[in-house]
């Protein structure tokens, strides 16, 4: 691709410093909360109070990690986030896997198998997505109830396919635009019909949509917290709503370095998501996601 | 009863009409051309005729069945595209087995048919490579072989060749012939060069704008077009139209050329007298390049031949010929000699112009007079 | 497809041919793509749009603490319109929305264009750019609110550091508190756009800045002349998720400022939150929630609109 | 059976309270299952709470207090616990002015667990000692002290940012500097002439005042951590509710020796309350209902009163109780209690949802966090709005 | 010192040489084609021209100046490439000037110029629009606008023509060439279309696999290939590559040629006797189809004639000419005859060869013997 600075110049050298130096710059922004949550949550408390933001840890230890996990106070219950950490797996995983299939399927439709008024409806789901969830929590509940899924693991799995629909249609369907529309005709020609035609013939070229989506809606719904705190309840909270309660909950002194550690575990599993398949998100987004 | 019949078809998207009613027939074992300028239809009329898209009215025929309502897998024929259209994530094995496959073929004939159209097509070796591994003449022949591995009735094909490089191009095009001739199938072929046109087709369909402008044998449309249009569209380099006054000549007419500093009166032998009401008046003087050639000594000049001397504007040597541009009727008229003979730019040539092929368009109606 | 016109057949006049009719399931595959888009179809219909009128009605009730349905004309708005939070709240969404929409859009752009020059361990830097988008707005409200605090760090840092008359006091001070919700934003959201902007990129061309180069372009000038512009696709969509997500910001002033110093960092979707769901004026809520809608519309849909509108190049 | 309780006892001795329920509960046979919802004073746990109730699917219990009780009382949710009332005496066990906030329509349908006294100032008589100043016992004398603990280079005021400590401290001045009648006058009836009154301007004058003995990091604070500042002799006072009690017990604070409870000043006589108490929703199980019932009972019994408020801080809702085991500051608190409750100096907070509507109280609290973030604002304008605030319905 | 001087060029990626040392010049106003097949380095070559590309060894000069350093700004070039590479965010206007605008002329002289260039162009109308809003043609020609606005000293043409269709594509040929004659600048000019190579080049290098096959005139390099590969990849349809055994005839050579039932010896009239180690072995016989035409009656036939009787397998129509192939020696040799001659296949044909400029190869070495 294009180089700001051109090769062979005097200005080379000097531009790439730049160019290094400023990265790495920003690199410190984006890395500084980071650092001060895990050296934190690897600090005893008096070493908290004395030292200061950026110290490295005198005497790490994992003390805080394990306290978080397995017996911190997240109201009466003295458990840690262990528990909490699975009921958010156990509802993310199906949420993510159909908001995701459901939006491939819509985005298919939307490019593949078009009709009248079919751009209008995508218009109208785009809007849609505008709309503040805070507005959807009492008459959503009242659907749920009458639906008999209200604070059930389906419920939840209900509401965040619903409100995830709308950005995984639009990841698919700028995706599937490129595909070029000859694919299609061939294999209608060669007798295939709408699902056959879905799952022998687009789908095995979504690849990199499908991460871009599931690296989406896995961080969307792994870090919800509002429809967690209403949609759920009791010991089938998912782990932000623990958290907040673990940080919320203190008996006498506020132990930083377990709040710190407890935000880290609930967030390990995106991070982690990030780091490992970072590199096909932005090739996904190369792929197609980007275009208006 | 044809192999495929289309009549009076038509098409409107959205109340804009882009085939205005279309009647074409077909024996069993033809190749259909349909050629015209780019937007004219061509695609359109082709995915009607698959399936892929409705007719808004007019009734489409496959053999004696009525097919307008059909989906496409139930019209018994195959599609190649100008994209090619190969399914990315399969192999070119699967790629031509999908259709079987999903016909409900069973593995073993289907494995058989395979190996039959990988023969044909000489792609043996590439079976079990994906389509980003091929090179464009062999992503062709690929497309080809799905086509023809499930033996349908009717063929279709959109550009097949338009994405290949000119000497590919012409080597795929014998190929095809050499296929079609060998198969006997029904081939409606969709291109926007002439020479593909006519080297091919058994029947040609000259389009433009949703209307069919001639439709015949290649040979009819090269030497006999009914307008303007198909005279300028088919041919390469076109036929020159150099606009012309009429005169009495004899006891027919003639048509009235300038070129530097001579004036030449071109007898036209090949109108049949259709030109007398055009006395004094222009006409458009159609000739072909190939018909206008340098000079030749022996007495093969006849009634139909006229020579004339004119200045050389530009020369085009494209190997085999020389194309040399001289300027007539304050036009650039393309003249096809031999590259031995051709002189150069600003120097004046003989020339000589066979007659017998000259065509007279109507400059309003751009219709053909004679 | 249009399914009335598939039957309109001119029916042939030497009737030798049979006319095919449509077998049931070439209807039901005619059907097919609608049927596949019902769902999504109602559920958008029902639990988005369903859900507006719902609000809507609300909010011309005097619905208190749980719904109740009676007319009561636009009270609710008069309240609304009446009260100072919420302006303060719509005036922060102005100033909040509109900083973290620039900045990120700048940040990424800058960022992944200087990504873009060949860099030595990309992937890496790059996830240390993305990473923050992982983080759920708690997390990351917990984490700046440390850091910008204050007693506990930077201004401590800086105190420790020996500059002890830096201040950096925005958290506490009333008139700047929304930019801390900024900062922490930024931090969150300009990896994501740098990655749309650097896929952006890797879309463009190679041809047209080599055709800028020998116009004798220089690279900064190839990049604001032709490369940036050529990027609008990218900022039409940047601006879309930005904006969804300023819109949205709940969380994050939730956990970072609580809407504080007293409400000095309220932003409508609080606001909403706290009026229909603490103070029970679920009515004033809807209000609020309709012209929080009605603001999105207005910005968004013309937007939108012209921008789909536009034909697209290559 | 398994009773749902939804509650935001999470900070501080709180949860150790909570706690003490819960086992209270399963001695008796029952499941608790814990609905905890922590943060911003209840606010997420409302929120919960109603979509709870819409979606047809309410808690067993849930933790709602003051004016909203009648609230959901009139929409029918809630269960009637007169059953239980009757055969305890709760009657006889609560004092009037108690026993009215648990009722709807004359049914009981909540169940106290606690007072707690919101006139409290929390000291550190060290700090007081070195910076050589009384403790005062008016508004008049309160700048004098904080003078010299400032200039002694400590705190005066330990104050957390969040709008309702600001109504805390608020209610305590209107108090003390209004009196008792004044503010049940402008802060309970809401009467406009009193509310837009001469007093109401010295009340905001006397808050502004408060304002320059705050630490510039207040924003942001949360309660216990103020608390905390007391505890660890970086601050002198703070106006807390006796909640703050927790925080020094778990700390290991004695007191009358490393702390000191005073009314806040000019509010000795007074006493503002803010009760906690369950309530009950409607359910379709017999045997919840059971479980209700006995949660009911056992939140009445002495047994959790005593243990329950000696974690809290608070003091029994239920009177003539044992209180041997409690600290002077308890002692004092109950003594206070019933005198006030005789006096009819006993009025409820209103920072704490106890005296009017939670829509009223919040546009009130609006002006009044307002005002003491907003160093510009005349007491004169803020007067004016707090009367318009308190119109709000 | 010529206008464009490459010697010794060298490009290598990783390890891999792309080109193999390249030597050419060319003279002020004169026009240089590459042509090669796809990948044999032609746009890297005209990358290190421009300097978009550096040199890896070698040297490159426009006019007096070793420009291996410059950055392209610098050399005075204009390129137009293959997908024409408009600014998509800028009008027809921007995009003429905004070389201009960068190399500070003036707003009224910038004016000026895309005024001018559109009207040599025929663009004037279009100035107005983004390039979405063109065909293919058009944008065609505002890439060459934008180029011909700078006046540089040096023109690049990456495949120009490429993306346009058949008909278009003719047009833009002669055009390109009318504008060159008329502007007289020096232009490199890449395709792999010989047509184009051979009607617009004044020099012509063949590439092949990062080496230059054959530098000449198109005339040298149509009637006197260097090399088999040469040979076949100029001209079309390609020339015939009969393998043909030498037999001694008379004072000189011949080749034995079997079609049908019948077996001839044509006598090796061009090869000067250069046949003679080869006698009894087999070489390439090189002739191209327009000098295989239909028996004409009258004197014209020399020594360098021959005539054969062929039975036709093929005929492929093209309108002016008619291909017809015969199998010659087990391969299928194409002839360009008259329309009006052909005979249908399966039938047979008196054809001419005109031995003249026929060619002869080593089948081992692949280099011309003759
Ligand atoms: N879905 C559609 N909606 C509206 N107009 C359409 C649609 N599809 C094609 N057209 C229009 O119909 C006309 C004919 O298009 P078609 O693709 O058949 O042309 P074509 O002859 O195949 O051209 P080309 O040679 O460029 O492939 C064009 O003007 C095109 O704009
Ligand atoms: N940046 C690069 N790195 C490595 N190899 C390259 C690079 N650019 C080009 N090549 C290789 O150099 C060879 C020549 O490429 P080039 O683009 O010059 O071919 P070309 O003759 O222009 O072909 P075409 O007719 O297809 O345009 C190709 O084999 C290509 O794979
Ligand atoms: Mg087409
Ligand atoms: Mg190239």
């Amino acid at each position: 691709m294009a180089e700001l600075f051109q090769t062979r110049n005097t200005g080379h050298t000097i531009g790439r410093v730049i160019v290094y130096g400023l990265l790495v710059l920003v690199c410190f922004y984006y890395l500084m909360p980071l650092f001060v949550m895990v050296t934190t949550s690897l600090k005893s408390l008096d070493e908290i109070r004395a030292g200061n933001l950026l110290s490295l840890p005198q005497d790490p230890n994992l003390d805080a990690w394990g306290k978080a996990w397995s017996s911190a106070c997240t109201g009466v219950q003295c458990e840690g986030l262990a528990g909490f950490f699975w009921n958010s797996v156990s509802f993310v995983v199906p949420a993510v896997l159909i908001s995701t299939l459901i939006g491939a399927v819509n985005g298919y439709v939307l490019t593949m198998w078009r009709f009248r008024g079919s751009d209008l409806l995508f218009g109208l789901l785009m809007i849609g997505c505008f709309i503040p969830f805070q507005v959807v929590l009492l008459p959503m509940a009242r659907t749920l109830g009458a639906m008999g899924i209200a604070n059930s693991t389906a419920g939840l799995v209900f509401v965040h396919v619903v409100y995830g629909l709308a950005f995984t249609t639009l990841f698919f369907r700028n995706y599937y635009v490129t595909i070029p529309d000859e694919l299609v005709k061939a294999a209608k020609i060669d007798g295939a019909g709408f699902w056959l035609i879905f799952r022998r013939i687009i789908l095995p070229l979504s690849a990199p949509i499908i991460v871009v989506s599931i690296i989406w809606q896995f961080t969307q719904v792994w870090n919800d917290f509002l429809f967690g705190v209403v949609f759920s309840s009791g010991e089938r909270q998912p782990i932000t709503v623990a958290l907040n309660n673990l940080v919320n909950t203190s008996t006498g002194v506020k132990e930083y370095n377990v709040d710190m550690a407890a935000a880290i575990i609930a967030a390990l599993p995106t991070l982690f998501v990030y780091v490992v398949a970072g590199k096909y998100f932005v090739r996904g987004l190369t792929a197609g996601a980007v275009k208006g | 009863m044809g192999a495929l019949s289309i009549r009076d078809v038509r098409k409107s998207y959205q109340g804009t009409e882009i085939l205005k009613g279309i009647n074409l027939e077909i024996e069993k074992g033809e190749l259909l051309i349909l050629v015209g300028p780019s937007g004219c239809g061509k695609s359109t009329l082709l995915s009607m005729i698959a399936g892929l898209d409705t007719v808004t009215s007019g009734e489409i025929r496959i053999g004696d069945r009525v097919v307008n309502n059909l989906s496409p897998k139930d019209r018994d024929i195959a599609m190649v595209f100008q994209s090619y259209a190969l399914y990315p994530s399969m192999t070119v094995r699967e790629n031509i087995s999908f259709g079987l496959e999903i016909r409900k073929v069973g593995k073993a004939e289907q494995q058989k048919i395979v190996e039959r159209v990988a023969h044909t097509l000489q792609i043996g070796h590439l079976l079990d490579r994906k389509p980003s591994q091929l090179s464009g003449g062999q992503r062709q022949r690929v497309a080809m072989g799905r086509a023809i591995a499930r033996d349908p009735s009717l063929f279709l094909f959109d550009e097949p060749l338009s994405n290949l490089d000119a000497k590919l191009r012409v080597e795929m095009r014998v190929e095809i012939k050499q296929l079609h001739q060998r198969m006997g199938t029904t081939i409606v072929y969709v291109t926007h060069d002439q020479i593909e046109a006519m080297t091919l087709g058994d029947k040609i369909a000259v389009m433009k704008a949703g209307e069919v402008q001639q439709f015949g044998t290649p040979q009819q449309i090269y030497d006999n077009p009914a307008n303007l249009f198909v005279a300028g569209f088919m041919g390469s380099p076109s036929m020159n139209f150099i606009p012309a006054r009429v005169e009495a000549m004899g006891s027919g007419h003639g048509v009235r050329l300038e070129s530097g500093a001579n004036t030449y009166v071109f007898p036209a032998v090949s109108a049949n007298g259709k030109l007398k009401s055009w006395e004094g008046k222009e006409v458009v003087f159609g000739i072909r390049p190939e018909q206008i050639t340098h000079k030749v000594e022996s007495g093969l000049v006849g009634e139909h031949m006229a020579t004339a001397t004119m200045p050389i504007s530009l020369t085009e040597p494209t190997g085999p010929d020389t194309l040399v541009l001289v300027p007539v009727n304050g036009r650039e008229v393309t003249c096809r000699v031999h590259p031995a003979h051709a002189r150069a730019p600003g120097e004046n040539m003989d020339l000589m112009f066979d007659l017998s092929k000259a065509v007279y368009f109507d400059p309003a109606s751009e219709l053909r007079i004679a | 497809m249009d399914l009335t016109a598939q039957r309109v057949t001119l029916t042939g006049g030497d009737g030798a041919g049979a006319e095919a009719k449509p077998r049931l399931a070439d209807r039901i595959d005619a059907w097919l793509p609608k049927i596949v888009l019902a769902p999504t179809f109602v559920c958008a219909l029902v639990f988005i749009y369903g859900y507006i009128l719902w609000t809507a009605v609300l909010s011309v009730t005097p619905s208190r603490m749980l719904p109740k349905y009676e007319f009561a004309g636009l009270v609710q708005y008069e309240a609304l319109f009446a009260n100072e939070r919420w302006w303060l709240a719509l005036k922060n969404l102005a100033l909040f929305g509109g900083t973290f929409v620039l900045v990120c859009l700048a940040v990424g752009l800058l960022l992944a264009i200087l990504l873009d020059q060949k860099i030595r361990g990309e992937g890496f830097i790059r996830s240390i750019y993305l990473y923050p988008m992982a983080l759920s707005f708690i997390v990351t409200g917990t984490a700046w609110r440390w850091i910008l605090n204050p007693e506990l760090g930077i201004e401590r840092l800086l105190h420790d550091w020996g500059f002890e008359n830096a201040r950096f006091d925005w958290l506490i001070d009333p008139e700047m508190s929304i930019y801390t919700v900024v900062v922490a934003a930024v931090w969150q959201s300009s990896g994501f756009v740098m990655a749309l902007f650097l896929a952006g990129l890797r879309g463009i061309d190679d041809s047209i800045i080599k055709a800028a180069q020998v116009d004798g372009a220089s690279m900064p000038t190839i990049y604001r002349r032709i490369i940036i512009p050529s990027l609008r696709p990218v900022f039409f969509s940047s601006f879309m998720i930005l904006t969804h997500i300023a819109v949205k910001s709940f969380d994050l002033v939730m956990a970072l400022t609580n809407g504080g110093p007293g409400f000095a960092s309220d932003v409508p979707a609080t606001f909403m939150y706290s009026f229909a769901f603490t103070r029970n004026q679920i009515g004033l809520g809807a209000a609020s929630a309709m012209m929080m809608l009605m603001i999105v519309v207005a910005v968004i849909v013309p937007f939108m609109y012209s921008e789909l509108r536009r034909p697209r190049h290559g | 059976a398994e009773l749902e309780v939804l509650h935001w006892w999470t900070a501080g001795g709180e949860a150790k309270s909570a706690a003490e329920l819960k086992k209270i509960l399963e001695s008796k046979g029952h499941k608790w299952k814990d609905f905890a919802v922590a943060g911003g004073g209840g606010e997420n746990a409302m929120t919960v709470l109603k979509s709870r109730v819409v979606s047809g699917n309410p808690p067993a219990a849930a933790q709602i207090k003051g004016p909203s009780i009648g609230e959901w009382g009139a929409e029918g949710v809630l269960s009637n616990l007169d059953a239980v009332a009757k055969a305890g005496g709760w009657d006889g066990l609560l004092p009037p002015v108690v026993a009215k906030v648990m009722k709807h329509d004359g049914h009981y349908v909540a169940v106290p667990v606690n007072v707690h006294r919101v006139n409290w100032m929390w000291v550190n008589p060290e700090v007081f000692k070195k910076a050589g100043a009384e403790i005062p016992k008016t508004w008049d004398e309160f700048p004098v002290a904080a003078e010299k603990i400032q200039k002694a280079g400590f705190v005066p005021v330990a104050h957390g940012g969040q709008p309702w400590q600001d109504f805390t401290v608020f209610e305590s001045i209107a108090l003390g500097v209004g009196g008792t009648d004044f503010y049940r006058k402008a802060l309970v009836e809401l009467d406009q002439a009193t509310l837009k009154g001469p007093a109401m301007e010295k009340v905001f004058t006397t808050f502004a005042s408060v304002r320059k003995y705050v630490d510039k990091d207040s924003s942001n604070r949360v309660w216990n951590q103020a608390t905390g500042m007391i505890i660890n002799g970086k601050a002198a006072m703070q106006f807390m509710g006796d909640w703050a009690k927790g925080e020094f017990s778990s700390a290991g604070k004695v007191p009358g020796k490393d702390y000191v409870c005073v009314a806040a000043p000019g509010s000795a006589e007074a006493f503002t309350f803010n009760i906690d108490s369950l309530v009950m929703f409607e359910q379709s199980s017999g045997d919840v209902r059971k479980g209700q019932q006995d949660l009911a009972n056992a939140v009445m019994s002495p047994a959790f009163q005593e243990v329950f408020n000696l974690n809290k801080g608070s003091i029994p809702a239920r009177m003539n109780m044992n209180l041997d085991k409690f600290d002077d500051c308890a002692k004092l608190s109950a003594r206070d209690f019933e005198a006030a409750s005789k006096r009819g100096t006993l009025v409820p907070s209103i920072a704490h949802q106890m005296a009017v509507s939670a829509a009223t109280a919040g546009a009130m609290q609006d002006v009044v966090t307002q005002f003491f973030n907003s160093p510009s604002m005349k007491p004169k304008d803020a007067v004016e709005k707090l009367a318009r605030a308190a119109l709000t319905k």
